[in-house]
């Protein structure tokens, strides 16, 4: 049966620590922008965590949500690609082809959750720094868009030593780099079809909500919403 | 299909990543014999020890064979070599279990950071001008070991100093030695944000000299003052582990978070309460939960009865703290106080912890023993324990005693290791000033920083990735953790490793210090101390030494069968009664409280280098390559300072400034800034960038320990510019600042 | 070439010499090719002119209509196929969408055709000789016969000129 | 002296022969302005389009704002002409040359600006559908598509549309003229003689493409509106896009050709053929349309508020009242407050009273298009991804060299090609009733059909 990657993000456990933030940036090698560029909105991160206040001193409430690509299975960004350099593998994966795309930014503009970017220059590290870079994952050249691959390069080992050991993926055989590196499990990867994995039971669990999921993109990231002391404990 | 993508774009990267290489073969540089053997394309894994906070977490390091511009013989040439790619956690490590946080991850820049030290350098210009000349090692080890023997001969070995930050581990051990038979003072540690207060408090309440430990997986109440513990405070990925698991890690059953705190930190922004307390007055309100408790006899019998006598009047009941009377000190409704009792002590195993800025008050003790009363009269399953140590060496303390003693009497001779006090220390400490008086600095850094600015020679240190590396866990694990491994990767540049060249050194002076350290390397010195754990309990069972080396080098080091240590007996001493904290600057000149404080990505400021870091939006303000000052938006209505203004901040010490974030996270009598940025000479990434809070911090201490009282400093705040002077970075730039204004239909 | 041609001040004049030469073509031996109007503007409302009208391009349009729609749905639903790639959960070939391509497609066969049928049908572009005056321009017409049989001009001339031409000429201005 | 054929020929054919020194000042600024642009272009390409302003999330701005500016402008010509030769309104001869020339130039513009805003430019031509190695063909799902064929057709037919009844009038320079000249003419001309034959030819391929050119131009803007609609992005996703462009589109085009006409009757003394008759009707026609504008916007506007869903009501409050305000409010006043009452008073509605009225419109239309692209983007659902938008120097100088580049190609036109169709006018003199085509010569009656 052929995978169906996914992601739960579980409001509940994520502190905000952002260590998912940086484990991207070195895994996908994204390039730092530097202060002039993020001063002018060009700053690339995949994956980042939205912070929302609620409430005023001396009660204030922050709500974290981790937010990278929701890998829709009706991407509005997908359709939009005159050149096919965003399209739906079978994997359900929104893949974006970086030597198909030409730059129009349509997809950017379609995709309501803000999470592709636009390299508007060609990206540069000071040397020696560019040994760092990760030989898996491709360096984006200007003018194409880039996002979140929910770490293909993973994925793809994983599935090609599989096959050449003659056997079935398994569960938490392998993650993204954000999963990986996210302390309290606040973030958990995995094959959706696979009725036994944690995600797809984490992703049927009735703290489940879909970001936008009012707009119909059929995200594969669930998110589960925060509980409280008292529903857990008391009722 | 996607098979075709993959390989392509593999392939494609493969190109890339290794380009830079491909141009600089143009300048027709040696290519070097291999000195490893790995396969391209294929990744090692590789064990290594994280070193950019105590907490000392477990790493394995990615590495692939790629081209490099390296040095070897004082030949610059084009090596294939393994670089280090990514860092993760170690699956087996009782720290941090595979787990690693922003700044373990980004400390991977350390090794490539483009300004490192590449070879040792002799200053030329004025100290602090920051003007270096190449000279080879081994005229700057002559020059050092000269130095050496003529201060030893002169009979003024005593004057030679040692200034490092904290070092758990043989590295201390091999310091501490050196200096002993040397005939010098022991090191002095130091480091912002030390926890000598609370270190001390732990020795009183519960004979530990050390940072607890939390179980917050089976903690189903945890009420902490003040302690950023998911973010940067003690053992952050442990504690995380722990807080993942309290919160969903267990059906049915979810912890509570309360966190006490004026200003809300990271940790207070995932608490499920949040409730702000008047600065310094922590301890009293701890009090006042345990009154409600006491009085009404909601904890068993004998409970608290081992740190509680430390309180003034625990006996009595603490009949002071009745939560009238406590409102009104802390600002905190008896209501709540109440509550806060009852839901203690109602729930299965609760804890209570205390760390940052309620200890950095001169009544800090005062407060760690009034929690720590708390906690011992709340938690029945001993959420907090202490993790076993692998020697009976208590942890190393970093003080501020360390640079009282550099200007009290001035060295002849200084070195320096990974130790920044002259951007990190208050004024008042006049570190800049007491360096001068020092003839001779050698630093180990690898970076030009404010301190390292100020030496006669640099002596470049290995980067951690390249070097033997090992740790001792202070806490964050129920057993005993020496972390161990070997380089990762060959050297990139001409630098040696601290310790090797002081063992040569050591060699060179001959005597005492070569008796007390045979060793010819660094790993020679760590096996012998390895190898008798051998016999103990623990995650290697082997039966030579041999083996039990390998193992420990492929493991990642070395750990003890699970074994907790329990809060042990309290120290017999008079019981202190409530002291209210002072604060430097009158409330009437100096209306708000000034909180600096360790900044989430830049941790104590030792990483405002990395770029990955600078680039990280903070998580509450999401600002990045900035420094910025938090007030809460009533504040900054009636001061007429708006989001990105430019706010003068001024205190007795000095004035810095900064742009402005109106947050609803913090009490409108309070003003905070993040600590990191403000370094005047620290790399291209970092140089000249925001401003240090450190700068304006008041003398004050603790009044038992000493230590520094870094929250007691009251400031004064106008708005001295608009958004264009201020350099305010967010990354969420759009988001119209707080409040959102409704609009009217 | 030779050619004989009488200019007249108004289309009526010109009716009047297009009429005489016709009826007199039997007996004087003229083909009606030979026959030749040139004017500066179109003149409706006058048999020499209206008789030209035609209304073939319509159906030429139509078809080319027809060959642009047919090319876009093909274009359209072939391409697709010869490569399947799934986005947003859209079918490979959608009605919706590519009905727009084959619409354009249609129109702009159909431009494409009307533009040919025009040349094709007025002769365009045509570089060889023609007659032409300077006087046309000017808003005179030109009715007059190409290569007139030998002998006949001074009978001609004289029907032109009683036809009521401002100017007979009998030497032809070639253009262009 | 009487107005003649002759006359005409010479009236309309002066401006190929004799120009002013004012004109080759004019064509000077419009060259400046135009290679200005293309060195801006120049510099994006060898530093990246990072020099522009744009970031994320706002990935379209002044580009696309241009692109369906001019697209919209081009609206005027074809489809005004197209739509008074099928109705035969016989005041339109003097003014459908000058009208679809400006459809011609404002469509290629339209064209050429996308392909200098996307990334790698030197990829555009990936949007062409052709066999290629990498045997890949252009999503025909995406919007962009549609645009590269409706734009495509919309070109040729235009182009087509114009060039068709300006053979005879090549013919006739050619007749007038000598040496290389007449060279160029001659091939132009293709050879026209002017047979009955051909006017017949004609005349039916020019009703034809009438009939075609109409619904190309409404679906050309649809499609363009639908480069919006076709998203999720609030305040974009919306029906009444298709409708609202094209009425937007045939707004600013009336107003653009107005302009240009009163420019060429001032200049090229064409007062007795462009006359306030045509200034007058024309001027109706832009009052129906700001009329018809303010509709739309106003049942935009409405849906959006009454329904208040949250997302949608971000982006209306951005531009209602708050950082766009002050450019909402202006578009309101140059589409509406001020060109109605002046087109709406006959007094006011003079030749100088319609050439204000345009100048507001155009400005507003602009206006209008940029307050569709960047507050919508700049607030899409999660507020924490909000942007801000500025433009850079590169992006004003490339839209300022959009401007002189339909100045300098008009300019040229005017040179090259009779601006009123000379033709068309004879067929005036001699017209049956209705409107005389040409002004009485001083004293005189116009000559009214055969006497």
């Amino acid at each position: 049966m052929a995978h169906k990657w996914g992601m739960v993000v579980d409001l509940d456990r994520c502190t905000g620590c952002e260590a998912c933030v940086v484990a991207c940036h070195a895994e996908n090698n994204i390039p730092t922008a530097g202060e002039d560029q993020a001063a002018r909105g060009r700053a690339k991160h995949w994956i980042r965590v939205e912070r929302y206040w609620e409430g005023d001193f001396p009660n204030p409430r922050v709500r974290f949500q981790p937010v990278l690509c929701q890998q829709c299975d009706e991407a509005p960004c997908e359709p939009v690609c005159p050149t096919y350099a965003s399209y739906h593998t079978p994997e359900g994966l929104n893949s974006q082809v970086y030597n198909r795309c030409i730059g129009t930014r349509f997809c950017a503009n379609a995709c309501p959750y803000n999470v592709r970017f636009f390299n508007f220059y060609n990206p540069e590290w000071d040397k020696p720094l560019q040994l760092q870079l990760n030989p898996d994952v491709s360096v984006r050249s200007v003018g194409v868009m880039e996002k979140c691959t929910f770490c293909v390069q993973r994925i793809k080992a994983a599935e090609i030593q599989a096959e050449a050991e003659k056997r079935e993926l398994k569960d938490g055989e392998f993650t993204t780099a954000c999963a990986q590196s996210c302390a309290s499990k606040a973030l958990i990867f995995g094959d959706l079809n696979d009725s036994t994995s944690e995600v797809a039971r984490l992703a049927s669990s009735n703290r489940g909500t879909k970001l936008l999921g009012e707009l119909g993109t059929k995200p594969n990231v669930t998110y589960l919403e925060r509980g409280t002391w008292e529903d857990a404990n008391h009722g | 299909m996607e098979r075709r993508d993959f390989i392509k774009i593999s392939a494609l990267s493969g190109v890339m990543a290794t380009l830079e290489g491909c141009r600089s073969a143009e300048k027709q540089l040696i290519r070097f014999v291999p000195e490893e053997e790995l396969i391209p394309g294929i990744a090692t894994i590789k064990p290594s020890v994280c070193t950019v906070c105590s907490a000392g977490c477990g790493l394995l390091v990615r590495v692939m064979q790629g081209e490099a511009e390296v040095v070897r013989h004082g030949q610059q040439g084009l090596i294939k070599m393994g670089l280090a790619k990514k860092l993760e956690g170690n699956p087996q490590h009782p720290v941090n279990q595979g787990k690693l946080c922003a700044r373990g991850q980004a400390s991977l820049q350390l090794l490539y950071h483009p300004d490192r030290i590449t070879h040792p350098i002799k200053r030329i210009g004025p100290r602090g001008s920051g003007e270096f000349q190449a000279i080879s090692w081994d005229d700057a080890l002559k020059e050092v070991s000269a130095h050496l023997g003529t201060l030893q001969a002169s009979g003024s070995a005593n004057s030679l100093a040692f200034l490092s930050r904290p070092l758990s581990g043989q590295r201390g051990e091999l310091i501490t030695k050196f200096l002993k038979t040397y005939g010098a003072p022991p090191p002095g540690w130091y480091q912002p944000f030390d926890e000598a207060v609370l270190r001390q408090a732990n020795l009183l309440s519960f004979g530990h000299a050390a940072l607890p430990t939390f179980d917050l997986a089976s903690a189903d109440y945890v009420i902490c003052f003040g302690a950023d513990f998911l973010g940067t405070w003690n053992s952050p990925v442990a504690q995380s582990i722990g807080y993942g698991e309290m919160r969903q890690g267990r059906p049915g059953r979810r912890a509570k978070l309360v966190q006490i705190e004026a200003r809300m930190s990271q940790t207070g922004a995932n608490a499920d309460e949040w409730i702000a307390c008047r600065p310094g007055m922590e301890g009293v309100l701890a009090l006042g939960i345990a009154h409600i408790i006491l009085a009404e006899k909601l904890a068993p019998q004998g409970a608290g009865s081992r740190p509680g006598p430390l309180i003034a009047g625990w006996q009595e009941g603490l009949p002071g703290y009745a939560p009238e009377a406590v409102e009104k000190q802390t600002g905190v409704s008896a209501v709540v106080i109440k509550r806060l009792a009852h839901e203690l002590t109602q729930s299965g195993s609760a804890v209570a912890m205390i760390g940052g800025p309620p200890l950095a008050h001169t009544n800090g003790l005062f407060n760690a023993l009034a929690v720590n009363a708390l906690e011992s009269l709340v938690d029945k399953q001993s959420v907090l324990s202490f993790t076993p140590q692998v020697g009976d060496a208590a942890p190393v303390q970093a003080s501020l005693a360390a640079l009282h003693g550099l200007s009290a009497q001035p060295p002849q001779m200084l070195l320096l290791y990974e130790a920044n006090p002259v951007f990190s220390a208050p004024p008042s400490a006049r570190v800049r000033e007491a360096l001068a008086k020092i003839p001779y600095i050698v630093s180990f850094g690898s970076f030009i920083d404010e301190t390292s600015a100020q030496a006669d020679l640099i002596l470049p240190d290995h980067a951690a990735l390249e070097s033997w590396v090992d740790n001792v866990a202070e806490s964050g694990s129920s057993r005993a953790v020496a972390s161990l491994a070997p380089p990762a990767v060959l050297p990139l540049h001409d630098t040696r490793p601290m310790a090797d060249v002081l063992l040569g050194l050591g060699r060179q002076l001959g005597g005492e210090v070569a008796k007390a350290l045979p060793w010819a390397t660094y790993d020679a010195m760590l096996r012998a101390a390895f190898v008798p754990l051998r016999t103990r309990p623990g995650s290697i069972d082997v039966k030579t030494d041999d083996d039990f080396w390998d193992a420990a080098q492929t493991q990642g080091g070395w750990w003890s069968s699970t074994s907790t240590t329990p809060p042990g007996a309290a120290v017999k001493r008079a019981p202190l009664s409530a002291a209210s904290p002072e604060f430097a600057g009158a409330a009437a000149d100096f209306p708000f409280y000034f909180l600096p404080y360790v900044s989430q990505s830049f941790g104590d400021g030792s990483l405002a280098h990395l770029p990955w870091l600078q680039e990280l939006p903070d998580v509450l303000t999401s600002a990045m390559w900035s420094s910025w000052v938090e007030i809460n938006p009533k504040t900054g209505d009636r001061l007429g300072i708006k989001q990105g203004d430019l706010v003068e901040i001024a205190s007795q010490q000095g004035t810095v400034r900064a742009a402005a974030v109106l947050s609803p996270g913090i009490a409108p009598d309070m003003v905070a800034m993040p600590v990191g940025q403000g370094h005047e000479n620290f790399t291209r990434f970092a140089s000249g960038r925001g401003a240090n809070p450190l700068s304006i911090l008041a003398p004050l201490t603790e009044q038992e320990t000493g230590s520094l009282a870094w929250a007691a400093t009251r400031v004064k705040i106008a708005r001295a510019g608009g958004p264009e002077q201020a350099r305010l970075v967010l990354f969420a730039g759009g988001m119209s600042g707080f409040p959102h204004e409704e609009q009217p239909r | 070439m030779k050619a004989l041609y009488g200019l007249y001040v108004d289309a009526a004049g010109a009716q009047r010499a297009f009429d005489l030469l016709r009826s007199a073509s039997s007996e004087l031996k003229l083909r009606s090719q030979q026959i030749v109007v040139v004017a500066g503007e179109p003149h409706e409302g006058y048999e020499f002119f209206d008789a030209q009208a035609t209304s073939t391009p319509y159906r030429w349009a139509v078809l080319g209509a027809a060959v642009g729609g047919t090319a876009g749905y093909l274009l359209t639903t072939l391409s697709q196929k010869s490569y399947p790639i799934h986005t947003g959960g859209m079918s490979l070939t959608p009605a919706w969408t590519n009905g727009i391509i084959v619409y354009e497609m249609i129109m702009l066969g159909a431009i494409l055709t009307t533009l040919v049928v025009l040349l094709i049908g007025a002769g365009l572009p045509n570089f060889k000789g023609v007659i032409a005056d300077p006087e046309v321009g000017k808003g005179k017409i030109l009715v007059g016969v190409v290569d007139p049989p030998e002998g006949l001009e001074p009978e001609l001339e004289r029907r032109l000129q009683q036809a009521g031409a401002w100017q007979v000429k009998r030497s032809a201005t070639l253009q262009p | 002296m009487q107005t003649t054929a002759e006359q005409i020929e010479q009236d309309l054919l002066r401006p190929l022969f004799h120009s002013s020194g004012k004109y080759w000042i004019a064509v000077a600024i419009a060259t400046s302005l135009l290679l200005a642009g293309v060195a801006a272009f120049g510099y994006q390409l060898y530093a990246g389009i990072g020099v522009w302003g744009l970031n994320s999330p706002v990935f379209w701005a002044f580009d696309i704002t241009n692109f369906v500016f001019w697209i919209g402008i081009s609206h005027a010509g074809t489809l005004i002409s197209a739509i008074l030769r099928l109705t035969n309104a016989t005041w339109r001869r003097p003014v459908t040359r000058c009208a679809e020339a400006i459809t011609v130039f404002s469509v290629l513009i339209g064209a050429i600006i996308p392909l200098c805003h996307i990334g790698r430019p030197w990829l555009a031509y990936w949007m062409i559908p052709y066999p290629s190695e990498r045997h890949i063909w252009p999503n025909f799902r995406s919007p962009l598509a549609w645009d590269f064929f409706a734009i495509s057709t919309y070109l040729t037919g235009s182009t087509t549309f114009l060039y068709l009844p300006t053979i005879p009038d090549f013919a006739a320079v050619r007749d007038v003229s000598t040496g290389l000249r007449k060279k160029i003419y001659r091939v132009l001309a293709l050879g026209w003689q002017g047979t009955p034959r051909q006017w017949q030819r004609l005349e039916v391929a020019m009703h034809i493409m009438a009939v075609v050119i109409v619904p190309v131009a409404v679906s050309v803007h649809t499609i363009v509106s639908w480069d919006f609609a076709m998203t999720l992005v609030p305040m974009w996703h919306s029906s009444i896009f298709g409708p609202y462009f094209v009425a937007g589109a045939i707004f600013s085009g009336i107003a653009a050709l107005i302009l240009a006409m009163a420019l060429l009757r001032k200049f090229l003394h064409l007062e007795q053929y462009l006359r306030p008759i045509h200034f007058e009707n024309l001027g109706k026609l832009l009052l129906t349309m700001s009329l018809l504008w303010f509709y739309f916007t106003f049942a935009e506007r409405l849906t959006a508020w009454y329904g208040n869903s949250p997302p949608e009501m971000a982006v209306f409050w951005e531009s209602i009242r708050k950082n766009f305000a002050p450019l909402f409010w202006t578009m309101v006043v140059c589409n509406f407050i001020i060109p109605v009452p002046i087109l709406a008073i006959k007094r006011l509605r003079t030749i100088t009273g319609t050439a204000i009225a345009s100048a507001t419109v155009v400005v507003g239309m602009w206006l209008e298009r940029f307050l569709i692209v960047v507050p919508a983007l700049e607030h899409k659902f999660l507020p924490y991804s909000w942007g801000t938008y500025r433009p850079t120097w590169v992006e004003d100088t490339l839209m300022a060299s959009s401007f002189g580049m339909m100045a300098l190609l008009y300019l040229l036109f005017s040179k090259f090609v009779p601006m009123i169709s000379i033709w068309e006018m004879k067929v005036g003199l001699q017209s049956h009733a209705g409107v005389p085509m040409v002004a009485p010569a001083e004293g005189q009656v116009a000559l009214e059909g055969p006497q």
